[in-house]
């Protein structure tokens, strides 16, 4: 069974790389962008037939070490 | 004085600090990640370096090694822990020190002498160092970014747990003399027990006249009563 | 599968290539074979149109312990310690996928570092990009010095020194080359020679992928039915991986398990097998099923193919293997026996217990193609510069020019994206004429330094060879290091054009002239044809990296001022020459005329009356006069430094633009305290040496009476402005 | 306009972030886990009403910065 996590900076924490992304893109001329964030994205498969419990998983792998609580948030799909 | 050095794959200034600590005649072992047990020691160092080549977030794989909770046991009574760089991005992965190091703010490596002020020289780690000494040490990192909340800051503030600020030769502190974006041109902190102590700066490095200076000698010889 | 035409196109061979293959094997090859012929037969690895030229070089001398044939080259610098070093160069995959590319340059050369045993101790680099306003020079830019610096700094080795150059002549192929040095005990190197028969092979490191496998996608899209997306060729490097196989390497060399080593570079898994093999004159049976695979169904082919980074292939004692795998498992690596070594003299390949190839050794070796091709002579243009109408420019203002120029510019943007100061012994990082690393542990220092002068070898290719040597031995001498030996990278066009490779021919006359009489021996290098397209090809540019001694390590001497109102004194004759000089590049973009001339005699003397009163302890700072001339090299000490100088009228040359920024050879500035005047002109008048007092320190100002005048900082500024811009 | 941009490493290229964590993870007991790679994640907002020409845009941001066409793939996706 296959998960996509979608990690994300959360909100009040500063983004050095989206900052810089934002800017070069604007001087490459896209001024209609608005705003970008970076975040990081992992697909991950598991044996596993169950959803929930599969899902249970994905969710302990994020909080055992995918995700840094403290300053990021995440998101589990399944794909 | 025993010291133990933490050596994780990818751990590449062990090396550096086990000379420096050996040349302030600590009696130093060097401690491989995957031994499950301690020795007695009263200052541990986790070097820096890329460990697990500093891949998912700088230091977290190496957060969650075995060896970890070992060293969370001995500073949680109270041993002294320092980490240096890549050491500081592992001890706030594991919740030792509060905070985290983001990218550096023009999102490249950053490697020259930069100079740091002592802000609090009343702990064991910094009691050989003048009141607002200013030190020149070089810095090499990629995530030398300090960030933490206002409570946190405050806190830090009111607790006299900032142990280094970036500055300017004449100590002055502003964005200019800020080499990587850090809140409040942080770089390095205490726990609030102030035993133990995080820092991007390398202070292994400034212990041999003849490669840099001694301004990192006193780092060393403080943790010697 | 049948063979056809276009296969072997595909696959780099020529048609009367492939029929001298047929005959070695006395039948047609398969598939797997002719992949592993194109791999051995191509230039990079059989030498083939380079080998005739390079044998000339010379290779001896009292300190080297191994030349040019190994990993890398070897030198003794007493006490038992040895140094390792070589170069080599990414150039085609740095410009498809400039960090990748860089990296993976990195990992390679260290690799052949420590596989000699020796525990990699500096690096360095010479790249090369196009115009800096052409499209592409800012993100290769970007990407190659990330690169290098992400691998570098991850693996935890301080990257000291090198060069970084801009030219339109690179705008279609920038040039990355990367250079390690290793120390090692004398008595504990490892070479490539297998010796004995039913040893066993093994793999280790990374797993196989099917990375960077060349003509392969092309000539697969033809026959594979299920016809795969296209595989990208591109490596990505793991630093991470290359640390644990540095270490457990080194850890496993410690005791007498290994026969022989040697990393899997290009051509990886081919290449590696062939060359232990054919060293030890021998036969090597591999089982390719056992190879670790990254990814599911990879093909014998493939595997043999694969340029996956961060892989060795060892050749073990007997009843060593438990020993060593638990090394290997220690620092999580694979660890995998997958062959032997025999006295067929073949190159066996199984793959599901069935022989799916076999291939003669020397077929593959010995036997591969080497070629005299024809060359031309260089044609010279003796146009001489008509000075008189050129633009009227002021000193002040051509000198701007210069230092501001992206080629002379402060770097360290660049350097401050590696780690200079890693392992603790940097005693002088970039920024002087050549870096300084102690040995560890010990009061004796290397000094390393990478030098190349691409427009003189284009203009003279013979004069560009040795001036190149020289003044790669100079960066040496002003630190007082002693030059032991070089490695080279010979960086050229299409070499089946006649006249780069007359240009390659006349180069490497010009660094064997040089090499010969500085006693300055080569002992390692790397080749690499074809930047450029046919019909454009890259200016000639040979790369030299040199290694000297420094025996007692006191105070480094760099080339900074050290004191006011000190003495200036240039070593080495002025003529004020200007063909091929920055300054009428930089000011007029001319780029006519002959480099300067090099006279080998002077070099010699001048360099060693140098390093005699620095071990005298006579000298403050030292600097060696190369592009951009008089005037810049004494900026530079400036720039530097906390001091300015004054400069005094010279008494014979008459014209100012030739005094200040002609790049006569051989010459050096040092600056010596007002006592020790008397004791250096003795020492420098007993070595018949020219030399001239032209000036003194003082504080804040560069200037010459009625000719110019600037403040350091402005110099500073003006030196750091294109970068910053950047 | 919102979108979501993934980018992942093709296949066949050497992931090495993917495998070091993969191997965290099981030795952390996660043994269901069968792979997992590593990319990364974009949000972005552009200033534009028509969302052709809002993807359009996203897209030629794509190519020019934030993917490495060489040895990634990337997905857009409306949020
Ligand atoms: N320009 C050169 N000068 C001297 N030796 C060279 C030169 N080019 C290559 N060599 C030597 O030829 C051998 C093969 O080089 P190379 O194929 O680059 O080795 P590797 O596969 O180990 O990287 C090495 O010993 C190298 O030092
Ligand atoms: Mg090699």
């Amino acid at each position: 069974m296959k998960f996509s996590i979608t990690v994300t900076l959360k909100k009040d924490v500063l983004d050095p790389q989206g900052k810089v992304v934002q800017n070069t893109l604007f001087n490459m001329g896209m001024n209609s962008l608005k705003s970008i964030r970076q975040g990081k994205h992992f697909e991950v498969e598991v044996e596993e037939n169950d959803q929930s419990i599969a899902k249970k998983k994905v969710d302990e792998m994020c909080k055992k070490l995918l995700v840094n609580l403290i300053i990021e948030d995440y998101k589990i799909n399944k794909i | 004085m025993k010291s133990s050095v933490i050596v994780f794959p990818g751990s590449n200034c062990d090396r550096d600090v086990a000379v420096a600590l050996e040349k302030l005649q600590f009696k130093n072992q060097m401690i491989w990640h995957k031994e499950t047990e301690l020795p007695k020691s009263d200052l541990i160092v986790i070097p820096g370096g890329f460990s697990y080549g500093d891949y998912l977030r700088s230091g977290a794989i190496a957060g969650k090694s075995r060896i970890i909770d070992e060293v969370i046991k001995a500073a949680n009574s109270g041993c002294l822990v320092l980490g240096i760089c890549n050491g500081f991005q592992i001890l706030t992965e594991t919740g030792l020190l509060k905070g985290t190091l983001l990218r550096n703010k023009n999102l490249k490596f950053i490697n020259k002498d930069v100079h740091i002020q002592v802000q609090n020289n009343k702990t064991k780690f910094s009691n050989k160092y003048k009141e607002n000494q200013v030190l020149k040490i070089n810095i090499a990192h990629n995530e030398g970014n300090y960030f933490t909340d206002a409570d946190h800051l405050k806190e830090m503030k009111d607790e006299d747990l900032i142990a280094f600020k970036y500055c300017d030769e004449n100590g002055i502190k502003n964005l200019n003399s800020n080499p990587n974006g850090s809140l409040d041109n942080i770089a390095g902190i205490f726990n609030s027990q102030k035993n133990i102590l995080g820092m991007m700066p390398h202070p292994e490095r400034m212990v041999d006249e003849m490669i840099s200076n001694q301004d990192g000698v006193n780092l060393f010889s403080s943790l010697i009563n | 599968m049948k063979i056809t035409n276009k296969i072997i196109e595909n696959h780099g061979l020529k048609l009367d290539e492939y029929e001298n293959i047929k005959k070695l094997l006395k039948r047609e090859p398969n598939f797997l074979e002719l992949g592993i012929f194109s791999a051995m037969w191509n230039e990079h690895c059989s030498y083939k149109s380079s080998r005739i030229h390079l044998k000339k070089l010379p290779t001896k001398g009292k300190h080297v312990i191994q030349g040019p044939g190994e990993n890398a080259g070897v030198i003794d610098i007493g006490d038992n310690d040895a140094i390792v070093f070589k170069i080599e160069s990414h150039n085609h995959p740095s410009y498809i996928e400039p960090y990748q590319g860089a990296a993976t340059g990195v990992g390679g050369i260290l690799r052949d570092v420590f596989t000699m045993g020796a525990r990699p101790i500096a690096l360095l680099n010479s790249i090369h990009f196009g115009s800096p306003d052409h499209v592409k020079t800012k993100s290769l830019l970007n990407g190659v010095v990330s690169g290098i610096g992400g691998y570098g700094n991850c693996i935890g080795i301080p990257t000291v020194a090198g060069e970084t150059k801009f030219d339109e002549t690179y705008n279609e192929n920038i040039l990355v080359n990367a250079m390690a040095v290793g120390h090692v005990k004398k008595d504990k190197i490892f070479y490539s020679k297998a010796k004995g028969i039913n040893k066993p092979v093994v793999y280790v490191g990374s797993k196989t992928g099917r990375d960077g496998i060349h003509g392969a996608s092309m000539a697969s899209a033809e026959f594979d039915e299920n016809s795969e997306e296209k595989k990208p060729t591109v490596q990505v490097g793991d630093p991470f991986t290359e640390k644990l196989l540095m270490e457990a390497c080194l850890e496993l060399m410690k005791d007498n398990s290994i026969i022989s080593i040697q990393d899997m570079g290009a051509a990886g898994l081919t290449s590696s097998s062939v060359e232990m093999a054919s060293k030890g004159e021998l036969g090597i049976e591999l089982e390719l099923d056992k190879v670790p695979c990254r990814e599911e169904n990879m093909t014998p082919y493939e595997m043999m193919l694969s340029e996956s980074q961060e892989r060795m292939l060892i050749i073990l004692e007997d009843g060593k293997e438990k020993a060593a795998k638990k090394i290997f498992d220690k620092w999580d690596l694979d660890f995998v026996i997958i062959g032997k070594t025999t006295n067929t003299n073949n190159l066996t390949l199984k793959f599901n217990n069935i022989v799916q190839g076999e291939i003669p050794i020397e077929a593959l070796a010995s036997k591969a193609p080497i070629y005299n091709r024809k060359w031309l002579k260089k044609n010279i243009k003796k146009n001489e510069i008509n000075f008189k109408s050129l633009k009227k420019i002021k000193i002040e203002e051509a000198l701007i020019k210069i230092l501001s120029s992206p080629n002379h510019s402060n770097k360290s943007w660049v350097t401050n994206q590696y780690d200079q100061n890693v392992m603790c012994d940097t005693v002088q990082k970039s920024g002087s004429d050549a870096a300084i690393i102690r040995i560890h542990n010990k009061d004796k220092a290397i000094a390393v330094s990478v030098d190349s002068s691409a427009n003189y070898c284009k203009s003279h290719p013979i004069t560009g060879g040795k001036q190149i040597v020289c003044e790669n031995w100079r960066n040496l001498i002003t630190t007082g290091a002693t030059p032991l030996a070089i490695t080279n990278c010979l960086n050229f066009g299409n070499p089946e054009n006649e006249e780069i490779m007359g240009e390659f021919k006349e180069c490497l006359e010009g660094i064997k002239e040089a090499c010969e009489f500085l006693n300055y021996p080569v002992v390692s290098g790397n080749v690499s044809f074809y930047n450029g397209t046919n019909k454009k090809n890259i200016y000639p540019t040979p790369v030299i990296g040199g290694v000297g001694l420094i025996k007692k390590l006191s105070k480094p001497i760099s080339h900074n001022f050290k004191k006011n109102e000190s003495d200036i004194i240039l070593i080495g004759k002025t003529f004020g020459h200007l063909g091929q000089s920055c300054f009428l590049k930089e000011n007029y973009s001319i780029n006519e005329g002959m480099p300067p001339e090099v006279n080998l005699l002077n070099e010699k003397n001048n360099g060693e009356s140098l390093l005699k009163l620095i071990d005298k302890n006579l000298i403050l700072s030292a600097h060696d006069v190369s592009s951009g001339g008089l005037i810049t090299a004494l900026s530079e000490m400036a720039i530097s430094s906390e001091y300015g100088a004054k400069i005094l009228k010279p008494k014979k040359l008459t014209n100012l633009f030739e005094y200040f920024f002609g790049e006569d050879q051989a010459r050096y500035i040092i600056e010596i305290e007002k006592h020790n005047m008397s004791k250096v002109e003795n020492i420098l008048k007993n070595g018949n040496i020219y030399f001239e007092k032209i000036g003194y320190t003082q504080q804040d100002h560069f200037e010459m009476d009625g000719e110019f005048k600037i403040s350091r900082k402005d110099l500073f500024e003006i030196n750091d402005k294109w970068y910053n811009k950047f």
